[in-house]
């Protein structure tokens, strides 16, 4: 299995603060790992710089065979990223707005129905536009936007946030299908119940780097 | 690539055309403005020699700066901007893409402004192909440096301060270089049109080249 | 919600039928007297004729938004104590103000075509005139507040506030002529201060006041009513929106997973 | 025990879609009320409508002993609102932040201080920029700013989202000596298991109204 | 009520103070316009003269416009804006702090302004009296005006755009106004000035009392 991720002591700065400061971890293909940690204790920081939105300014970080420090463009690529905001274009209607993400990822834009659908995005609401829609729906949108975009790196900030139960058990199981057909999930959550019946490792930070590593080899 | 400038330039031409933004808001204060100006500027006659080219292009540097801010509120609302850099597009598709949106959107602008002047001030065109050529040459430039400085201030708090204050100085060559242009065209000035025109034909080009080449870089900081 | 009173089907009722008829009537009459009747002036010549229609639409115009901010403060000072929010006192508003906007884009027309004819051109940077534009701007902005999609009551009142604050324009447009040195005619009906108008031009001018009226209070009547009408049909929507939301249990209970 | 919040029928509408479609509820004073239900259920809609942002169209609605379809301002006097969204002033530092809301309060400035500690907000952060906090953080500080106006009536929308486990089980205490005190507490909450052990009543809207109430007198 | 007046004004002051939007960036950017202008007209002196007071006025409709921008962003970002509504203070010191900071922002902008336009336009100054009044008056008249309209579209979307094309109309009698009383002040002019100013006074006025008496329907609703 070739390493999807791989940190070593990597240092990251926001401003001049020190969000990370000395992450070593290394994830493999198919993975679902767990970052947990406390408010304020990097995982933010962690998944934007694995997706290449936070420079590294020390250390070797290489993700999907990319070093980071030398193109962080290119494996965005391959990457779907859901941050603690959503990314949506408010004006657009749901489904415009998947079918947008869908097409700028490359692929068919026949997708965002599929993906909508998988999360459970009622078809009533595909042509209302996203700003009168709810917290939770919006979320289910952002969702969908990433896997219409087929990522090999699924790096998601706290993915059950704002979604019902059921959309939650529901989003687990769309996870785990992604992580068996191959790619690669890397989920910051603070539901622990949830997220740790999903992961296949857990990874714990603590003021930046990291504290606890379940799957450590 | 082509096909995903066009995605991109339809994505925000579709909320431009949800919004009405250009046409509906920045059309009538431009027209607004021009009235304004030519009022304020009247009781002391001479200052309007300026004439109908000088205030057309203030007024489209204005609406433009307005336009330009809005595209690029559309990218960093809720988060947005991280959207618009994970893109999987190519970067120049992402640059081209955006000023192609809002070159179409500035060009509703001026179809609506330029009649409006021509009646306002009663002028007659002496030559209409170095008109619209200039018109043309003239948008294009807005609507490259736009997004190159567009996509500068993106990243950062209070562009909607800081974007007026990149964009106007580079700007202020275009707006030169329009109004002689469009006062050859009128007329009313026997200068060299056409140079004037090239001029922002050149502006675009270097924008362009700058733009293109730089355009990675500045989306990779944020 | 629904206050409807009389919610007539069609926007004409026997009342406005006489009134629409008595427009069309005075409006061939006014034809006559304006084209035919009166004299040639002696400077303008024919273009004089021009001021038949140009001078009451701005004064029908002043009138429509005089009544637009009378009934938005009304609107303001009662929308909190009626069960049906004063709503009606919103759609005089907004009614009037349409055909206050379309009275002062007559004004602006006529006033181009004038100009073309009198001064050589269409425009002049001149006080009056460009006062008229920003009143037709300004209440133009108005009309785009009240079409945003927001809440009937909420958008009502700030449409309200605009409107109240829109009219400062008016005096303004009215009094240019006074404050700034123009090419434009001063206010001189009142006064006789302009020789021209006398006789045959004065009535006519004043009979077209009254036939500018008519036509004026007809369309804002019919303007009501299908302002009216509207609101009716949005009501109606809305009622069946709300019980088909209400029944969306039957349709959503059916998966499982929902269960205290 | 006086009712804090007493909704007959209440319709409420955004744009043209009704969002509220006839809610029934009566809150009494001291009690720690969930609301739940699916993504689009009407809650935060309900919950604003408390607050009085969003206009009651029909049926009728007393907040606080105040018709809210008279007077909608004053009220909100007494009623804290924790939004999904923050709320905060992002150039602020977080405990000016806090300072100006308890000020604006009517309250006085040092109970921002107490209000701060009581979310677990660390005293190193306080002069930190509001937008240079992680998403946890940021939500403490807009729990805190809720805390030092010191409201009668508390309407949170998913005060736990986005909180650490820590905080979680820290913000549940806050919230019931709250109630203990004589305050009331509406909440939303898609956290089944802390809000359920929290609540002493249990509201489920559907559809724009309430489908189930486990305290219905 | 002052107390509250003071709190609001102080925290839109305290941000202004750490973001510097207002001396670090309209205020360059006020003066690159009136550079433009002065440039743009070739720096015809006498022409400048009689210019000077209404371009200044020009530059300041703009900073303003911008800076009221900026200070409803503040309030609506993040979803501030219900924050803004369900504060517990009387809706009388929301406007007039508002307003309170917004004046002070836009006088730091004339602060840096005045001297640099009769420098550049080398003006005399006729009479100081007037010309601080009819500055005082017509940045009061800025003020009251922008939280007006700034609160009215600060529930709505789009309103980048929305925002001038309300506060525009509305201001161009302040321009008018402003720009007659400074060329009073400057000497070019020999209308009566102190008229002018006091028609900004009047306007403030109005404003002020729709201001106060409206905001609370204002606030009511997004
Ligand atoms: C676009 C161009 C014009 C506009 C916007 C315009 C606007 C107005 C307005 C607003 C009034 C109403 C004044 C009041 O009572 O408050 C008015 C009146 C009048 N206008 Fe014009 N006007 C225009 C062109 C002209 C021209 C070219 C002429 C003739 C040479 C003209 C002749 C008059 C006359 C005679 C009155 C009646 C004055 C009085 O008795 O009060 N206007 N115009
Ligand atoms: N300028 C600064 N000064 C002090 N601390 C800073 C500064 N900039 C960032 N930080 C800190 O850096 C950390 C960023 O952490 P990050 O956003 O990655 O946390 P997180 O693990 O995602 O937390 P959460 O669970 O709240 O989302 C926070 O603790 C924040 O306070
Ligand atoms: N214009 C519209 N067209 C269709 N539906 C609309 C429109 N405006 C609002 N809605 C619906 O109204 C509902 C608003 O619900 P609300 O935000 O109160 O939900 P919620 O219970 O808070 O959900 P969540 O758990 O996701 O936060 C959503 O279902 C939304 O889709
Ligand atoms: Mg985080
Ligand atoms: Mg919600």
């Amino acid at each position: 299995m070739s390493a999807v991720v791989e940190f070593e002591d990597v240092v990251a700065v926001t401003g001049s603060f020190p969000v990370l400061t000395g992450v070593d971890v290394s994830v493999n293909e198919g993975e679902i790992v767990l970052v947990r940690g406390e408010n304020g204790a990097g995982k933010t920081s962690f998944l934007r710089a694995c997706a290449g939105l936070l420079r590294v300014s020390a250390g070797s970080a290489r993700v999907l065979g990319f070093d980071m420090r030398v193109d962080r463009r290119t494996p965005r690529r391959y990457i779907g990223l859901l941050g603690h905001e959503n990314n949506l274009y408010r004006d657009l209607w749901a489904k415009e707005h998947v079918e947008f993400r869908a097409a700028a990822g490359g692929g068919p834009k026949s997708d965002a129905e599929a993906a909508l659908a998988k999360v459970g995005f009622p078809s009533t609401l595909w042509s209302v536009p996203i700003s009168a829609l709810s917290a939770g729906q919006r979320r289910k949108v952002a969702i969908a936007s990433v896997i219409a975009t087929r990522p090999r790196l699924w790096l998601l900030d706290e993915p059950h946030a704002a979604l019902d139960a059921e959309s939650r058990t529901n989003l687990n199981s769309v996870l785990r299908e992604a992580a068996s057909a191959g790619a690669t999930v890397v989920f910051a959550s603070h539901e622990s119940a949830l997220s740790k019946e999903l992961s296949s490792r857990v990874i714990t930070l603590q003021g930046g780097r990291v504290a606890g590593d379940s799957g450590a080899s | 690539m082509l096909a995903e400038v066009l995605l991109l330039a339809r994505k925000d031409l579709r909320i431009e055309w949800r919004a009405k933004v250009a046409l509906g808001q920045v059309a009538p204060l431009t027209l607004l403005i021009v009235v304004i100006f030519a009022f304020a500027l009247d009781a002391n006659a001479p200052l309007l020699e300026l004439g109908a080219g000088g205030l057309y292009w203030v007024a489209i540097l204005y609406g433009g700066t307005l336009l330009t801010q809005r595209s690029f509120e559309l990218e960093t609302e809720d988060g947005n901007f991280d959207g618009f850099r994970m893109s999987s597009m190519k970067v120049h598709s992402l640059f081209l893409g955006k000023a192609l949106a809002l070159f179409v959107q500035i060009c509703l602008l001026e179809i609506v402004l330029g009649p409006a002047i021509l009646l306002f001030y009663d002028v007659q065109v002496a030559n209409w192909a170095l008109l619209v050529t200039a018109g043309v040459a003239g948008t294009m430039a807005f609507s490259v440096c736009g997004v190159l400085w567009g996509v500068m201030a993106a990243g950062l708090r209070v562009r909607t301060t800081l974007l007026p204050l990149l964009l106007v100085p580079v700007l202020a060559p275009v707006l030169l270089a329009g109004s002689r242009a469009f006062e050859t065209a009128l007329g009313v000035r026997a200068d060299a049109g056409w140079s004037w025109t090239s001029l922002m034909f050149v502006i675009s080009a270097v924008h362009t080249v700058v733009g293109l080449g730089a355009f990675g870089f500045l989306l990779e900081e944020s | 919600m629904s206050g409807g009173t009389n919610s007539t089907e069609m926007t004409a009722t026997p009342a406005t039928r006489v009134l629409g008829v008595s427009a069309v009537a005075a409006t061939a009459l006014m034809i006559l007297l304006g084209l035919v009747i009166s004299p040639a002036d002696v400077v303008q010549g024919e273009a004089v004729r021009m001021l038949y229609l140009h001078v009451p639409s701005i004064w029908i115009a002043y009138g429509s938004f005089v009544l637009t901010s009378f009934s938005s403060l009304l609107f303001l000072a009662r929308s909190k104590r009626r069960p049906d929010g004063g709503r009606h006192y919103d759609r005089l508003a907004g009614s009037a103000a349409e055909i206050g906007v379309l009275f002062t884009a007559i004004t602006l027309i006529t006033g181009m075509l004038w100009g073309k004819v009198t001064w050589g051109t269409y425009w002049q940077w001149d006080a009056r005139l460009t006062t008229t534009v920003l009143l037709f701007v300004t209440y133009l902005g108005y009309l785009a507040l009240r079409r945003l999609p927001v809440d009937p009551m909420v958008r009502g009142r700030r449409a309200a506030v605009m409107a109240l604050i829109s009219f400062i324009n008016v005096p303004i447009v009215h009094y240019s002529v006074d404050w700034w040195r123009t090419l434009h005619q001063k206010a001189s009906l009142s006064v006789g201060r302009r020789p021209e108008i006398t006789g045959e031009m004065y009535w006519t001018l004043l009979y077209s006041v009254l036939t500018v009226t008519i036509i004026a209070a007809w369309l804002t009547v019919h303007r009501y009513r299908v302002i009216r009408l509207e609101e009716l049909r949005d009501e109606e929507t809305l009622e069946q929106l709300i019980s088909s939301r209400r029944n969306e249990e039957t349709a959503d209970t059916a998966e499982p997973g929902d269960t205290i």
